[in-house]
């Protein structure tokens, strides 16, 4: 009952906003490169669901277009992560306590002393501010949550029978890698990965929130918050509605991992930080 | 007026019936022994005189301690009978100990929930029941934790937890399964010692029926959720009167027909002062690495048709043997050498088809994942052309047969069979590519007696069929006994022992043997005459 | 112990070493010059280049990466370009007001986190869990700089409770600075506190499933006195990481809670110093903060060991 | 009440105005702390400060100054004509670390005539003499205090340093022994609030009484309408402009910058990016100048026109150039309508945000760009038009001709002709899209009088402002 209720909110929350990021692709109530001066900072209204901002955008058009930025830059960001970290971790697990193994996890161990946040702006600060970056500086800290991962899931399979049963079958590690490990951490990576996920989305919004994230006129989330800042007093619904925007994006992400996570395998633990 | 009085009880979690109609009592300083095959319904019996049920446990019936119905207790009543007028020990001794607390406090704990003692009279009182279980403190001081102490040493401050203040009843939950032999018998010493200096009750929960035939003054045998038969021990043993206690006693004692061994002369496995060392992890940053010798200046031979067993308790290295022989790691020194050709990570993939293992746990063993057909083929990967298409299917369906199972069974996912069967699929993943030697490592040691039989049975139909040799490793001397030819005995890394079965089990010549075998628990001669 | 502590120190400098090398690279391929941001667009070339000799800007990278290096070993951060005052004094002053909020948000998220996780064990798959579980799931997706700005919103500008943001200075009385601590506090701590629940009570599920809660039980310890005795000390193992974790987070993720508030702290110093270039500011900071975070989770190490008496006789 | 918190928006990085750019530092000192021969008044007017009176000869080529008596440093010390040679003298130097040593390029010496008077030789006439000495640069400093001077600034003020919590404020106290008229305000801290959101949030707590150049126009409309404040709606010498590579095809093109020009609603970015704060300008000079000239006109609104001109020059269907934009508002939001506006005649832009570091190094500097917005707050900067190696790289002769002669004229009618001239020819060339100048908003209690309106330079007098009891 818990579970198919997470599962099911969580999906529904992921749905609006993912069916949201495609629906702007190619219809959006207005056209939001487009000015409209006179009329700005309108409050909803029938014409502006959500209303307008400071240039008379259209804002809910503009969350329609955040959600595929902050989408983009999550999934990108993720992808890197689980591209780079999963198979460290694989390889790390496969010579366990080998010369490899200790360089992948002291890499490891040293990315996780960065602050996260710190290294991030100085990454745009460096690279210049732009959502690419953004995610490079995103992506760089899912590595080691990834390679992590992979690893404690993979050294626990690799001590189980059927490895060594493969493994008498004469198979070679790299394959038996592929073929019988990656497949049983697969449940620990999706799991891991909504989760970071909804954690890639907080700090694309994050760091578009201090500029060093996707560039205008691409709309973001962040920039949006950052935008209203200074008309929170009397437009509280520039402020409003994007950050709503974000927590139902990663509620929904959320919701819908732990939901997973109970269908797939309820041993699963995730890491949040 | 019994101890314990147990009427009618009925327990069921949510939809499932656990137990149904289960009566016995225990009298002061009787021992019980509650027995019967995994899953039968023991450990609940004992949970539920404890009162400690999973939470959507309900039950009906009467539990009565000294005439009080536990029923009708409330919790903190039931509170202050745990521990003070009921004691249990847990089948686990690594884990039923609070790993953050010395064992002194975890004691002490015990005497000052239920008694108002100060806590220096309360030590004393740990102090005293440590030394009586066999952990003197100027040896094991309470400052200790439990890390700090080996199994059966846990197991010794669980039971001093348990009987700090003399409980009427004691309840002990497969006290030595986890347990060495030597352990065990030294553990099951004890109990017997308590019951009859504290004059309690002891129920005693194991499947290993030799375990209770020596100990016990009443057996209960229970399968499915109720009681099949119960009666005093030796009237029991003589006189059987449901079929069910018959199988498992016949199961226990179960003798394979082994065929005679072929008298090929020609080796087929040679091990030659093999050494296997593990490192240690380091202890200052740049120490040089210590080493744990596993496996140390080990030699034998096994011949062509040979059956060969490996005995040895807990973490004597025989596994290690075992991969070292698969040529999975490397040997520090000595060599190993397959059908001539010397064995280790690098060998080629014909040599290694000679060579199979069946493991011994039958859940862990496969690729939740794959399906059986999937899971037998895999050693296909060492043939230089592997059958494809309909030759596949044949072999499959093959090894499947052999091993008592049927083709169609190629199709279903590892799940849908019994810890039996799998070990059957492992078997037939072994032979599939037909191996001149399989390796069964601690084979039989997860199964229930009444499997163990068959599958014991069925290696030896196929040393007979397939003309096959192997390596038969286990800590259990009697199944040793039954399916070798030859024996090698293994301690602390070392071979000690070796010779003919029946010579080696008639006449140990080496101490450790002898202490081997007068630990293990035997099943009375008498009931072999009824089965 | 002792051993095992001079092991983890041995590992914690060879880190610092490392990220003391990585920061600087990073750092130092930023475009920009410190020298032609302090002078402006009307000054001329040789001025700029008067002012980069007076900073020591002109010394070749490697010289200037072992100055800094051997200077901090010897406690001397250097001095800032812009500001021409010992780094080491300007991270002291800030750090008087980062410190102070990273412990503050701390507590409060350990005062909220270990009743909510506690409660919501103990009333597993109940109502109450539910409530708890379900709050912290919110608590998990607010953003914590958009939480910052409502709570600006509401009790700085609607209801005037607090200032909006400014810190008055310690010597201007404790109460005083505590207060201008609170809502960045709050707002640190309430996502925080929502993380550490959830990890506190499935730590705690997980405890009351192990083998000796049973053994508790047996011994005849109600629910309750099973999970204060025997439960929590284990349950904290997991929650102790988290914690370790949430502080360096809280040290380095004030950056931008800072800068909702202008706080004049660590975070507000490093967007400062990154804009002007004040490299040698930029990489001091970092590299405390990196300090921070290997130094806490070094005391992590030690506090499991006093925690969990497995780890003190493990080499 | 004799004290008063004012907020500004930077912190200065340190408290010397004779050797870095920062506004925030001429906004703490100047004529707080440190004065100069003449000042800037609230008009933008020049006026003797330091120095009484002064004597110019016929050629131009000599100016005398005559010193107030009993002028004293903080320190004590009396003020003479040493100090001013010293301090002329250090900002001239080859090893100069002044951001603005140009100021002082005309100066051949100075020398001390007795300890009340000062002479300067220029090696050629400028007009500008009297209005270079009024800038923060130019002030007189002590040669004793001239090795802490940058966190411990000793002048003649009427203010003297008293405290810097760094990261949040600083605080002066009145200078007793003041020469000039006793301030009424005794003790003075300057505020750094930087986000505009807290800066809103600290007016409305009243955390600050004073907020010259207040960063949030959109919260202007608010506070005016709350009796608490009152808001002073000035001009700083700020003209915000969206500077081209006159270099970069092809922009090089005067056509297409024509064609920019007149695709620039200028009104829409005044209400859009500023709430409306600013007054729009034609060319590269201060409308509350004597003498601005209106050339709005001649780059007036007209996307139609715009469209066609680019055709006319070769792209009918626009190009792809970049818009590099430093930190402020200004520019940011500008630089979103702007790209808007350009992208409606088919010009497409790549916007990037820049830190002010990176925009020196890149636009500033390397001239790697299309286009930036910026406003250009020094007073009276006309003259960079005449420099071609500028970030603009405008690069003609006739101009430069022009700027010379200007400089060498020191006769008000010539100059004010001269000046005409040359806004039209920047006009009429489009070297910059011209879009408005800044204004200077402040938010002030309604209490407090004698707050500059205007901003001829970054100055925030304390020693002006009173409490009205
Ligand atoms: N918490 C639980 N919820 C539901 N069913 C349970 C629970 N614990 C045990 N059971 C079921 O109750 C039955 C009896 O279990 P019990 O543990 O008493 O067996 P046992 O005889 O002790 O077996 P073993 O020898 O393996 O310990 C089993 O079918 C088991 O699956
Ligand atoms: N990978 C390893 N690294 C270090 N030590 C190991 C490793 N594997 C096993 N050992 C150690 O080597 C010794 C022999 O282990 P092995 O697994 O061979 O014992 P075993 O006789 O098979 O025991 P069991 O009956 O419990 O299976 C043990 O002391 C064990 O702790
Ligand atoms: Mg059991
Ligand atoms: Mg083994
Ligand atoms: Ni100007």
């Amino acid at each position: 009952m818990i579970r198919s209720r997470n599962l099911f909110i969580g999906g529904t929350l992921c749905f609006v906003v993912v069916a949201a990021a495609l629906l702007s692709f190619v219809w959006t109530p207005y056209d939001i490169t487009q000015m409209d001066i006179p009329n700005k900072l309108q409050k909803p209204n029938g014409i502006h669901w959500f209303g307008t901002d400071h240039f008379g955008r259209d804002i809910f058009s503009m969350i329609m277009i955040g959600a595929r930025t902050s989408l983009a830059v999550a999934i990108v960001a993720v992808g890197i992560g689980m591209g780079l970290g999963v198979p460290l971790g694989l390889w790390a697990a496969a010579n366990k306590g080998g010369w490899i193994d200790e360089i992948i996890m002291r890499g490891n161990d040293l990315i996780f002393a960065f602050p996260s946040l710190v290294i991030a702006i100085l990454i745009t600060a460096v690279m210049g501010a732009s959502a690419l970056n953004a995610i490079i500086a995103i992506g760089i800290f899912n590595i080691p949550v990834f390679a992590r991962l992979t690893r404690s899931g993979a050294l626990s399979l690799w001590e189980r029978e059927f490895i060594l049963a493969a493994r008498v079958a004469g198979k070679s590690k790299p394959r038996i890698s592929a073929e019988h490990i990656l497949p049983n951490v697969a449940n620990l990576l999706i799991v891991q990965g909504t989760i970071q996920f909804s954690l890639g989305i907080l700090a694309e919004a994050g760091l578009s929130y201090v500029g060093l994230g996707a560039q205008p006129p691409t709309p973001s989330w962040g920039r949006m918050l950052a935008d209203a800042q200074t008309m929170v007093s009397f437009a509280p619904h520039l402020a409003l509605v994007p950050g709503l925007a974000i927590v139902t994006a990663v509620l929904g992400l959320n919701l819908l991992g732990d939901g997973l996570r109970d269908l797939l395998d309820p041993k699963i633990r995730v890491v949040r930080s | 007026m019994s101890l314990l009085t147990v009427d009618n009880l009925s327990l069921s979690i949510g939809d499932f019936s656990i137990l149904r109609d289960v009566s016995f009592s225990i009298e002061p300083g009787e021992i019980v022994a509650v027995t019967g095959e995994s899953g039968s319904g023991k450990s609940m019996t004992a949970f539920s005189v404890m009162q400690l049920l999973p939470e959507r446990a309900k039950s009906t019936g009467q539990i009565r301690l000294e005439g009080k119905d536990l029923l009708s207790l409330s919790e903190p009543q039931l509170c202050a009978i745990r521990g003070n007028d009921i004691g249990m020990v847990f089948q686990e001794p690594m884990t039923a100990l609070n790993p953050v607390k010395t064992i002194g406090a975890q004691v002490m704990e015990t005497i000052l929930i239920h008694t108002d003692m100060t806590p220096a009279q309360a030590e004393e009182q740990a102090r005293d029941m440590l030394t009586r279980v066999g952990l003197p403190p100027d040896r094991f001081p309470l400052s200790r934790y439990p890390h700090e102490l080996s199994g059966g040493q846990r197991q010794r401050v669980v039971i001093a937890m348990a009987i700090a203040l003399r409980p009427k009843l004691l309840i002990a939950d497969e006290p030595t399964t986890a347990l060495d032999v030597t352990t065990q018998a030294q553990i099951l010493d004890l109990l017997k010692e308590l019951v009859a200096e504290f004059g309690m009750g002891l129920m005693m929960i194991t499947h290993d029926l030799a375990v209770v035939s020596d100990m016990a003054d009443r057996i209960i045998v229970m399968r499915h959720g109720e009681i099949v038969e119960q009666g005093e021990t030796r009237a029991l043993f003589a006189d059987m009167k449901h079929p069910y206690t018959r199988a498992l006693f016949e199961a226990s004692g179960h003798q394979v027909d082994l065929p005679d061994a072929p008298d090929g002369p020609d080796p087929i496995l040679q091990v030659t002062n093999a050494i296997r060392d593990y490192p240690l992890p380091r202890t200052r940053l740049f120490a040089p690495r210590e080493h744990h010798r596993a496996v140390n200046d080990i030699t034998f031979t096994i011949h062509h048709g040979e059956r060969v067993g490996l005995v040895g308790e807990s973490g004597c290295g025989k596994s290690t043997l075992t991969r070292a022989i698969l040529g999975l790691e490397p040997l520090q020194s000595g060599s190993i050498t397959a059908f001539g050709h010397t064995v280790g990570p690098a060998m080629n993939p014909a040599l290694r088809s000679g060579l199979q293992v069946v493991f011994q746990d039958p859940y862990g063993s496969f690729n939740p994942r794959h399906k059986v057909a999937r899971i037998v083929t895999e050693p296909f990967h060492l043939l230089p052309d592997p059958p494809t298409g309909t030759a596949r299917d044949t072999a499959i369906a093959e090894a499947l047969t052999a091993v008592g199972l049927k083709p169609e069974d190629a199709q279903k996912y590892i799940h849908e069979f019994s810890g039996g069967q799998r070990q059957r699929i492992a078997i037939a993943r072994a032979l599939i590519i037909r191996p001149e030697l399989i390796i069964f490592d601690e084979a039989v040691s997860a199964l229930d007696v009444s499997i163990r039989a068959q599958i014991l049975d069925l290696i030896a139909d196929l040393s007979r069929s397939h003309n096959l040799s192997y390596l038969f490793i286990s800590h259990d001397l009697s199944v040793v006994r039954t399916v070798t030819d030859r024996v090698l005995v293994m301690k602390s890394g070392e071979i000690v022992e070796q010779g003919d079965t029946k010579e080696v089990f008639s006449n140990p010549q080496h101490p450790y043997t002898q202490t081997l075998i007068a630990a293990a628990p035997v099943l009375p001669q008498v009931g072999k005459g009824a089965a | 112990m002792l051993r095992y502590s001079l092991k983890r120190l041995a590992s914690l400098v060879i880190s610092l070493a490392i990220a003391s090398l990585v920061i600087f690279l990073v750092i130092e391929v930023a475009p920009g010059d410190p020298a032609s941001y302090m002078l402006g667009i009307n000054a001329q070339p040789e001025t700029v280049a008067a002012l980069r000799a007076e900073l020591g800007l002109d010394v070749p990278k490697a010289e200037r990466y072992l100055n800094w290096v051997g200077g901090m070993v010897q406690g001397d951060f250097g001095t800032s370009y812009t500001y021409r005052t010992p780094v080491g004094q300007m991270i002291a002053d800030r750090m008087w007001v980062s410190l102070p909020l990273a412990l503050y948000a701390l507590t409060l998220s350990t005062l909220i986190a270990f009743p909510a996780g506690i409660y919501a064990a103990a009333r597993r798959g109940k109502p109450g869990d539910m409530a708890v579980m379900g709050a912290t799931q919110l608590g998990v997706a607010v953003p914590n700089f958009w939480f910052a700005m409502m709570l600006v919103l509401v009790f700085a500008i609607n209801l005037r409770w607090f200032s909006a943001g400014g810190f008055p200075g310690w010597d201007k009385g404790f109460w005083l600075s505590m207060k201008s601590l609170t809502l960045p506090a709050i707002a640190l701590a309430l996502p925080q506190s929502a993380i550490l629940a959830r990890v506190m009570r499935s730590s705690l599920l997980d405890i009351l499933s192990e083998d000796f809660m049973r053994t508790a039980r047996a011994k005849g310890l109600s629910r309750r006195q099973a999970l204060w005795r025997h439960g929590l000390r284990n349950a904290l193992i997991p929650v102790l990481t988290i914690i370790g974790l949430q502080f360096s987070f809280l040290l380095a993720g004030g950056i931008i809670i800072e800068q909702v508030f202008f706080l004049p702290g660590l975070g507000r110093l490093i967007f400062q110093s990154i804009s002007a270039r004040d490299l040698i500011v930029v990489e001091s900071v970092v590299m405390l903060l990196v300090f921070s975070v290997i130094l806490v989770n070094f005391l992590v190490d030690l506090a499991y060991a006093a925690v969990d008496p497995r780890l003190r006789s493990r080499t | 009440q004799d004290d008063i918190t004012v907020a500004m928006q930077l912190e200065p990085p340190h408290l010397d105005p004779t050797s870095a750019a920062a506004q925030a530092i001429d906004s703490v000192v100047y004529i707080n702390i440190f004065e100069g021969l003449t000042r800037f008044m609230d008009d933008g007017s020049i006026v003797p400060a330091l120095a009484k009176s002064w004597d110019i000869s016929e050629d131009g080529l000599t100016y005398t100054f005559m010193l107030n008596d009993g002028v004293t440093f903080h320190d004590g010390t009396t003020l003479d004509a040493e100090d001013v040679k010293f301090s002329l003298d250090r900002a001239r130097a080859e090893d100069s670390t002044n951001a603005q040593k140009a100021l002082f390029a005309a100066i051949s010496e100075v020398t001390v005539v007795d300890p009340m008077t000062v002479k300067l030789t220029l090696s050629e006439p400028n007009g500008n003499m009297l209005f270079n000495l009024a800038w923060g640069d130019a002030v007189i400093v002590a040669p004793e205090s001239i090795e802490n001077i940058k966190t411990n600034p000793v002048g003649t003020g009427p203010y003297k340093f008293s405290n810097w919590v760094q990261g949040d404020r600083i605080e002066l106290m009145a200078n007793d022994g003041y020469w000039g008229d006793a301030p009424a305000i005794k003790s003075a801290t300057f505020k750094f609030i930087s986000d505009p959101t807290a800066a809103f949030a600290a007016i409305m707590a009243e955390d600050v009484d004073v907020y010259p150049n207040f960063p949030a126009p959109e919260n202007l409309p608010q506070l005016e309408a709350d009796p608490r404040f009152k808001v002073l709606r000035g001009s700083s010498e700020g003209e915000t402009i969206l500077s081209t590579n006159n270099k970069m095809p092809p922009l090089d093109n005067v056509k297409v910058r024509e064609a920019i020009a007149h695709a620039i609603d200028r009104q829409a970015i005044i209400d859009g990016a500023m709430f409306g704060l600013g007054t729009p300008i034609g060319t590269h000079f201060a409308p509350h100048h004597p003498d601005y000239v209106d050339l709005t006109a001649i780059s007036a609104y007209d996307p139609e026109l715009s469209k066609k001109l680019l055709a006319e020059a070769g792209y009918p269907d626009g190009f792809t150039t970049t818009l590099k934009l430093p930190p402020p508002s200004y520019a940011r939001r500008g630089g979103e309508i702007i790209a808007a506006q350009l992208r409606a005649v088919g010009i497409q832009t790549e916007i990037s945000n820049l830190e002010w570091a990176q925009w020196l190094e890149q636009v500033f500097r390397g001239k790697d760009y299309g286009l930036t917005i910026v406003s250009h707050t020094e007073p009276f900067d006309i003259g960079i038009y005449a420099r071609p190696d500028y970030y603009f790289q405008y690069d003609n002769p006739a101009f430069q001709d022009l700027m010379a002669e200007l400089n060498k004229t020191t006769d008000p009618a010539m100059r004010s002709e001269m000046l005409a001239k040359a806004q039209t020819i920047i006009s009429e060339d489009y070297v910059n899209g011209y879009l408005f100048q800044l204004a200077w908003p402040s938010v002030v209690r309604t209490e407090i009088d004698g707050v500059w309106q205007n901003a001829p330079t970054a100055a925030i007098p304390v020693a002006e402002m009173s409490w009205a009891d």
